[in-house]
């Protein structure tokens, strides 16, 4: 069941990847994309990353991609759109070097992981924190001993992107 | 009493480190309070300094003296090691003299960005006192390239119209010089390390590394040519009369009184002890004398033809580094010493003549000779202080400048008189290219109006230019106390010459042997 | 299901790697970059079964950064688009020397 | 080392030989002409600043008015005052030198000038009867002259100025002469150049005067190159340069005629002939007369040009064992003797018909020093000194006195043309009688000072000529000839100087004339004591043969052949090694007959030639400068002086001025800087195509950024 599962969210998220790259509207583009973000919350859940995949749908496909809804009304890209995917050379270039970064991907895999599927085995200990802490207090307890220092920083980042953002998008007086 | 004070230990780290902290408190202080205080710091540095005169003894051999080291960067072996030989004794004299005069002589011709500049000015005191008083090749590195930042800002900011080419030229072209000498600094160290199994870059563990003849013939040439575009010899020349052109008064008195002895001071403390297999090498000896002979007639005969006056003591620069370099691959005590000499004169005539000329744009706004005439109708003491100065240059007898052209002759033409006889054939090109200058700039009728008003000097320049003035006449009458102080040195790098003998692969081999026996034991 | 999962992210990337290179609209750019860390955050989650949890933690990280870059990065745009009147990075060549 | 205070006292030790005669306060001599140039400088440091405040207030500073400046007055006493005390020193020692029988110098060694290595040259003075001779002339001319620049100089604003360059001229000419090692010797040489220099140029706002000071500079360092090569050789084969190692080992390091000692001697003469202005160097000496005449006297007349012959008696013994050397010398002494007695035939200029009569009389002490009679050289630069000084303060009082006539006739004529002048022996007798006397020595008529000299110079050419041994002896007998030919050209030009200044009708107009004067007493008094010196000067050297014949009033003179001896320690040596080599000197001259009879042949000729020009010049009207036509032919070519200044200028100057402008626009500023900035825009060019991959465009800074990625990954992948 769950291979089913992925296996379908997996072709959606591929297939949104696809829409937003090739669409011409940007706003195809981003409801693309919030079906590949959609899709890809489903297999954090089959991963056992359910806090994640909770907010993978509540700040990403929610609100960032909100953000980028509201930027592109606001800028009134919504229609009188042009074609803006690149020529034949660049195509060709792009498709050349992206080819080679999956083939290199692929060939790094082709290896297998079930030597790290046996040796690596942490599954156990995530089961037991979900089971004894639920699924945002296993996140949370190494966020806030551990790495509450990266935390706290995060939280000043997204201060100085705020103040960032409201300088550079405010009109210039 | 300068042993009570335990002077030989401080004096020296004193003398790069006060500078510096001049440096910072001329940029913390108000501005118009920048130039006293930098005259300030300058003039303490030069009067600590004074003591190194009786600090140095020669009686005690021509080594380094007033040593002192402490570990830098330990993993690769480098020190912070300072210490002081009869050559570089006076290097060291020389610069924290002219440093105070340069300062005091920029006092009217700097208007913007005081502050900055005098901090720039004690930093380039930094880097000279370093350079001639570090005993560990990497630290000397370190200052020979430090003091390029502080001169590329002096004549990049303050300079003249064609400032910022003026300004990359010098900074590229010696750069690219030392960058190749970084390369060469690297081999041996590398080589050492093979070799010897030594992690140093002190200069007395370096030398005592058996470099083959080839190896030799290609690190001089690294050397060579990072000295040489600083000297400037010959080819390499033409950074030079730009830079001076370009460059404040302040800047161009310590880069040809300073900057410029850093060259040929590197010939006698890195070329000869160091590569003595390449140094003493006829090929090489004959190229060096003759591109020094080629320097000091072409420059000559170039200067004569100057419009610009500040331009025409330029290339009297190259002209009388071309007499350093020659007595220096004399390759005997006259021709070294003779050289050492010329240095000290040159650098106290040299920059006071830039100062001289420095007065008078200040008062004229212009530095072509032809703009001038009847000077010394008006400003007499002026006059008198540049004729004074200018045939110091020349090398009059009874003046510095004739014992070091005299010993330098004599040396070279000890060993190979036709270079002599070339190279003697100077003393009349000095006049040919120096008195028409005086003449047209300071003889001749008053005829320009505003030559009229010109100032004689104020007393602020008096003070600069007396000390000055009385030091070439004092070295030209009594030269035997420096020359005694420098010889034992000059000894020992000669010595150090004519003993090398090429090492043998089986020295080679035996040395390389211990060395890995040793590593294995202390393993 | 580790292997499935790396592939999957490893196509997820190329592809938005191909969207940047080859959109002028600089949204979508933006879009695609978004894609680009999505893709690296299916890995992490894919390995943290077998890791450790911190690759959940990391992409907790990633999200933070992803939205303050969208933030600052549309911030941006809007600026830009100011001047301009347009998106596409064509017009926007000043950047150079 | 010892302490500079010492210079006083006379110092022992130091390498300083033991004689059996104490100096007095040798270096005292030396140090007075010093402080004289250090008041005095300072004091004209004072009154320039005070003039040049003046000047750019556009006025001139009067410095006489309402009472002499103090800067102004000083100078009168301290300038001559410290040179009395010299002369007066100098005499003391002097007179000590004459009661001790000296046969080696003194040396006194004060302190170590240059030690190095093997070389150690002491600041060392050495006395002996050769410095003693030059010492009495420097000081006691000196001072004479001094006391006349009083007079002269007495209204001109740079007095103290004028004052200082003097001492310091004595100062570095007594260092010349009294050094003991020839590094020492340059000092002096190069220093009495540099007086020169500024004194000629002493009216520097003139650019002609000034230019020909810059000119004998550098014409004078083409010699001091020549000095300089010379010391190095000597250093290279005896690894010392004092006179006293030097001298001594000569004979025996040196071959009699060898390239070395050849060589050395031949870079010693190029020094020589810088300094005395022989042939091919003699054309700054003219040009020196833009210096006030009392300079002229002093420097260009009596003592720095000597220098030359100084310095080869000095090297006696290095000469006399280089025969091609004296030959040459002595054929440029001839040469140049004739060659600018040629040109005084027609020179108008009083003062340069004075200088070429100086060139060439130098020329007669190199044809003296140059057959080896060093006495004799030495004996002629005295009289010379003498008489020659004479000369100039004369023409200087004669040029001062026209000044004041043009001046208030208000004539811009040349004051020191001597078409401009005539019938002064009324308005100035003093100077009239004294340059007759002088005139009378420098033309050779018994018994005046110049006729004992010059003849024999003359007599010791033929005597060389005749040697047993003499090498080039035909050369000599040219020599011989020559000399005798100049002799009589000498009488005619000196002859034709007095007639047109002193005889005939007074040309500088009624108004002029009311204002010609004798000169002051400060100026004729030593113009009356040199013509004292100028006639009887000469009887300190009369040979033997003269003596006891009718010119020596059958022995009555009362010094015969004195300097001869008096010099013989000094020149023993050199003399010793021609006896040796050259053998006996002949008795009679090339054309037969004794030193009596061609001392009576010269005299009486020169005498009839001074009688024949007297007449013949004498009923000539001569016009005026400014009325006279341009001279044609040969008087032409006499008059430009053989066009040699010109010659160099094209074929000297020129040259080297265009190859100086070639260097530096086409070598320096396109080829050398040319190159470093070819490669500095290579390097440019290299970066400007890198900065094509820049588009500014995003797309392909990713698609570089992706690139490089896949460059990575390709890297960990393989």
């Amino acid at each position: 069941m769950p291979e089913i599962l992925f296996f379908i969210f997996a072709a959606v998220a591929v297939g949104g990847a696809v829409g937003v790259v090739v669409s011409r509207s940007p706003v195809a583009s981003l409801l693309f994309m919030v079906a590949t973000l959609a899709s890809t919350a489903g297999i954090f859940v089959l991963l056992e990353a359910h806090f994640l995949a909770a907010i993978q749908i509540l700040v990403y496909a929610g609100a960032i991609m909100v953000l980028f809804l509201f930027v592109i009304m606001l800028l009134n890209l919504g229609h009188d759109y042009q074609r803006d995917i690149r020529g034949n050379v660049a195509m060709i270039i792009g498709f050349a070097v992206t080819g080679g970064i999956g083939g290199l991907l692929a060939r790094q895999l082709g290896g297998g992981t079930a030597g790290l599927e046996t040796n690596l085995g942490a599954g156990d200990a995530i089961d037991a924190a979900l089971r004894e802490y639920g699924a945002v207090g296993a996140i949370a307890r190494p966020l806030f001993t551990d790495y509450v220092v990266a935390f706290e920083l995060t939280g000043l980042l997204l201060l100085v992107a705020i103040v960032g953002a409201i300088a550079l998008a405010k009109k210039a007086s | 009493m300068l042993s009570a004070l335990a002077y030989e230990s401080w004096i020296l780290h004193a003398l790069i480190w006060l500078p510096l902290l001049g440096t910072f408190h001329v940029l913390w202080a108000a501005e118009d309070r920048a130039k006293w205080l930098a005259l300030r710091w300058s003039l303490v540095v030069f009067v600590l300094s004074v003591g190194l005169w009786w600090a140095y003894d020669p009686a005690l051999g021509g080594g380094y003296q007033l040593t002192s080291s402490l570990p830098w960067i330990a993993v690769w072996g480098v020190n912070y090691a300072l210490g002081l030989d009869g050559i570089s004794l006076f290097m060291v004299l020389l610069s924290t003299f002219t440093t105070p005069l340069a300062i005091l002589g920029s006092f009217n011709y700097i208007k913007k960005r005081q502050k900055a500049f005098y901090a720039l000015m004690l930093l380039l005191e930094v880097g000279v006192v370093g350079v001639f008083s570090a005993v560990d090749l990497f630290l000397f590195y370190v200052f020979f390239e430090l003091t390029l930042v502080p001169m590329y800002f002096i004549i990049g900011i303050w300079g003249g119209e064609r400032r910022v080419y003026a300004a990359i030229k010098f900074f590229l072209y010696t750069a690219f010089g030392s960058l190749l000498m970084l390369v060469g600094i690297l081999y041996i160290y590398a080589r050492g390390k093979a070799l010897l199994g030594v992690t140093s870059f002190a200069f007395v563990d370096l030398l005592q590394i058996p470099l083959t003849p080839q190896e030799q013939m290609w690190l001089f040439g690294a050397f060579a040519l990072a000295f040489a575009i600083k000297v400037p010899i010959f080819p390499f020349h033409t950074w030079l009369p730009d830079a001076h052109v370009e460059a404040p008064t302040p800047g161009s008195v310590v880069l040809a009184a300073v900057l410029l002895k850093m060259g040929t001071y590197g010939f006698v403390r890195f070329l000869l002890p160091f590569f003595p297999l390449a140094a003493r090498h006829p090929n090489v000896v004959t190229l060096m004398l003759t591109l020094g002979v080629i320097g000091i007639i072409y420059a000559a005969w170039v200067a004569a033809v100057q419009p610009d006056a500040k331009k025409l003591v330029a290339y009297t620069s190259v002209a009388h580094m071309g007499f350093v370099v020659i007595g220096i691959f004399a390759l005997n005590v006259n021709g070294l010493q003779g050289g050492l000499l010329v240095m000290i004169s040159h650098g106290i005539s040299t920059g006071a003549l830039f100062l001289l000329i420095g007065m008078l744009y200040e008062r004229r706004h212009t530095r072509l000779i032809k703009e001038f005439g009847g000077i010394g109708r008006v400003a007499p003491w002026l006059a008198t202080a540049f004729v004074i100065t200018a045939l110091v240059s020349i090398g009059l007898p009874g003046t510095s400048g004739f014992v070091g052209e005299f010993l330098t002759l004599l040396g070279v033409f000890e060993n190979h008189p036709g270079v002599g006889i070339l190279a003697t054939s100077g003393v009349i090109f000095a006049a040919y290219y120096m008195l028409p200058m005086v003449q047209s700039v300071f003889f001749n009728a008053l005829e320009k109006p505003e030559n009229r008003e010109v100032r004689d000097l104020s007393r602020r320049e008096v003070v600069i230019l007396a000390p000055m003035i009385a030091l070439m006449i004092v070295i030209g009458v009594h030269p035997t106390p420096l020359l005694r102080r420098m010889e034992p040195s000059v000894q020992m790098v000669l010595e150090r010459v004519y003993a090398a003998a090429p090492p043998s692969a089986a020295l080679i081999e035996s040395v390389q042997e211990e060395t890995v026996e040793t590593v294995e034991r202390v393993e | 299901m580790l292997a499935e999962s790396l592939v999957l992210a490893g196509l997820i990337f190329v592809i938005g790697t191909l969207g940047v290179i080859v959109r002028r609209n600089a949204v979508i750019m933006f879009l695609c970059i978004e894609l680009q860390l999505n893709a690296v955050n299916l890995t992490f989650v894919a390995f943290s079964r077998y890791v450790g949890i911190e690759g959940q933690v990391f992409v907790f990280f990633v999200m933070a950064v992803a939205a303050a870059e969208a933030a600052v990065g549309l911030a941006i745009i809007i600026s830009i688009f100011r001047h301009y009147e347009t998106v596409n990075v064509d017009s926007f060549t000043r950047l150079k020397w | 080392m010892r302490p500079f205070g010492l210079l006083l006292l006379q110092a022992p030790g130091l390498e300083d030989s033991q004689a059996a005669w104490e100096p007095v306060l040798p270096g005292l001599i030396i140090l007075l002409p010093l402080l004289g140039f250090a008041i005095n400088g300072a004091l004209a440091l004072a009154a320039a600043r005070k003039s040049a405040d003046a000047v750019r207030a556009g006025r001139e500073f009067d410095f006489f008015g309402n009472g002499r400046a103090v800067t102004h007055t000083l100078p009168t006493w301290v300038g001559p005052g410290v040179l009395l005390l010299a002369f007066l020193l100098t005499v003391v020692n002097f007179v000590g030198m004459l009661g001790a029988e000296l046969h080696e110098p003194v040396i006194r060694s004060y302190w170590s000038w240059i030690t190095t290595g093997d070389l150690n040259i002491a600041a060392a003075i050495q006395l002996d009867q050769l410095s003693m001779v030059m010492m009495m002339i420097i000081t006691g001319v000196g001072f004479l002259i001094h006391v006349f620049s009083v007079g002269y100089m007495q209204n001109d604003p740079g007095y103290p100025r004028y004052f200082a360059y003097l001492n310091l001229f004595i100062f570095f000419m007594l260092v010349l002469v009294m050094g003991a090692s020839y590094p020492i010797m340059f000092i002096g040489w190069e220093g009495v150049g540099l007086c020169s220099y500024l004194l000629i140029g002493f009216w520097f706002s003139d650019e002609e005067k000034a230019s020909a000071g810059k000119k004998a500079f550098i014409v004078n360092r083409i010699g001091d190159l020549g000095f300089l090569l010379a010391i190095f050789l000597l250093y290279l084969v005896f690894q010392r340069v004092d006179y006293a190692g030097i001298f001594g080992d000569a004979e025996s390091v040196f071959v009699y005629g060898g390239p070395v000692i050849t060589t050395v001697t031949l870079f010693f003469l190029l020094a020589a002939v810088g300094k005395s202005a022989q042939i091919p160097l003699h054309i700054w000496l003219p040009d020196a007369m833009a210096g006030p005449t009392p300079v002229s006297a002093l420097i260009h007349a009596a003592t720095m040009v000597t220098a030359g012959v100084y310095l080869v008696v000095r090297s006696s013994v290095l000469f006399a064992l280089a025969p091609l050397s004296s030959a040459v010398v002595a054929g440029i002494g001839v040469l140049t003797a004739l060659f600018a007695a040629t040109v005084a035939l027609r020179q108008q200029d009083i003062k340069k018909v004075l200088a070429y009569s100086t060139v060439s009389q130098l020329g007669f002490m190199f044809l003296g020093v140059g057959v080896g009679a060093y006495t004799a050289g030495i004996f002629h630069l005295m009289t010379h000194a003498f008489f020659k000084a004479l000369l100039f303060l004369g023409a200087g009082a004669v040029i001062h006195s026209i000044q004041h006539a043009l001046h208030h006739s208000n004539k811009d004529w040349d004051a020191q043309d001597m078409r401009n002048m005539g019938g002064l022996r009324a308005y100035m007798p003093i100077t009239w009688i004294a340059m007759w006397l002088a005139t009378l020595a420098i033309a050779g008529i018994w018994p005046f000072a110049g006729f004992f000299s010059k003849d024999e110079i003359i007599w010791m050419t033929g005597a060389m000529a005749g040697a047993e041994n003499a090498p080039y002896a035909g050369l000599y007998t040219v020599y011989w000839v020559l000399a005798l030919a100049t002799a009589m050209l000498t009488a005619f030009y000196m002859t034709r100087l007095m007639v047109m200044t002193f005889h005939g009708r007074n040309r500088t107009g009624a108004t002029g004339a009311e204002h010609l004067h004798e000169a002051p007493k400060t100026m004729w008094i030593p113009l009356a004591i040199l013509a004292t010196l100028s006639v009887f000067g000469g009887w300190i050297n009369v040979t033997t043969d003269l003596r006891e014949s009718v010119l020596g009033g059958f022995g009555a003179l009362p010094m015969g052949e004195w300097l001869h001896h008096w010099l013989e320690p000094v020149t023993e040596a050199a003399h010793r090694v021609q006896e040796a080599h050259l053998g006996e000197l002949a008795h009679a001259a090339p054309l037969g007959g004794g030193e009596v009879a061609w001392g009576l042949i010269s005299t009486v000729a020169a005498l009839a030639v001074v009688l024949v020009t007297a007449r013949l010049l004498g009923r000539k009207e001569v016009p005026v400068a400014v009325e006279d036509a341009e001279p044609t032919g040969l008087s032409r070519i006499l008059f430009n002086k053989w066009y040699v200044d010109e010659f160099y200028h094209r074929w000297v100057v020129d040259p080297v001025l265009t190859t100086s402008r070639v260097l530096w626009r086409i070598v320096d500023t396109r080829i050398i800087d040319g190159a470093v900035n070819l490669v500095g825009n290579a390097a440019r060019a290299i970066g400007w195509l890198g900065s094509l991959l820049q588009t500014g465009q995003v797309n392909t800074y990713a698609f570089f950024f992706t690139l490089g990625v896949l460059v990575i990954l390709a890297m960990i992948g393989f």
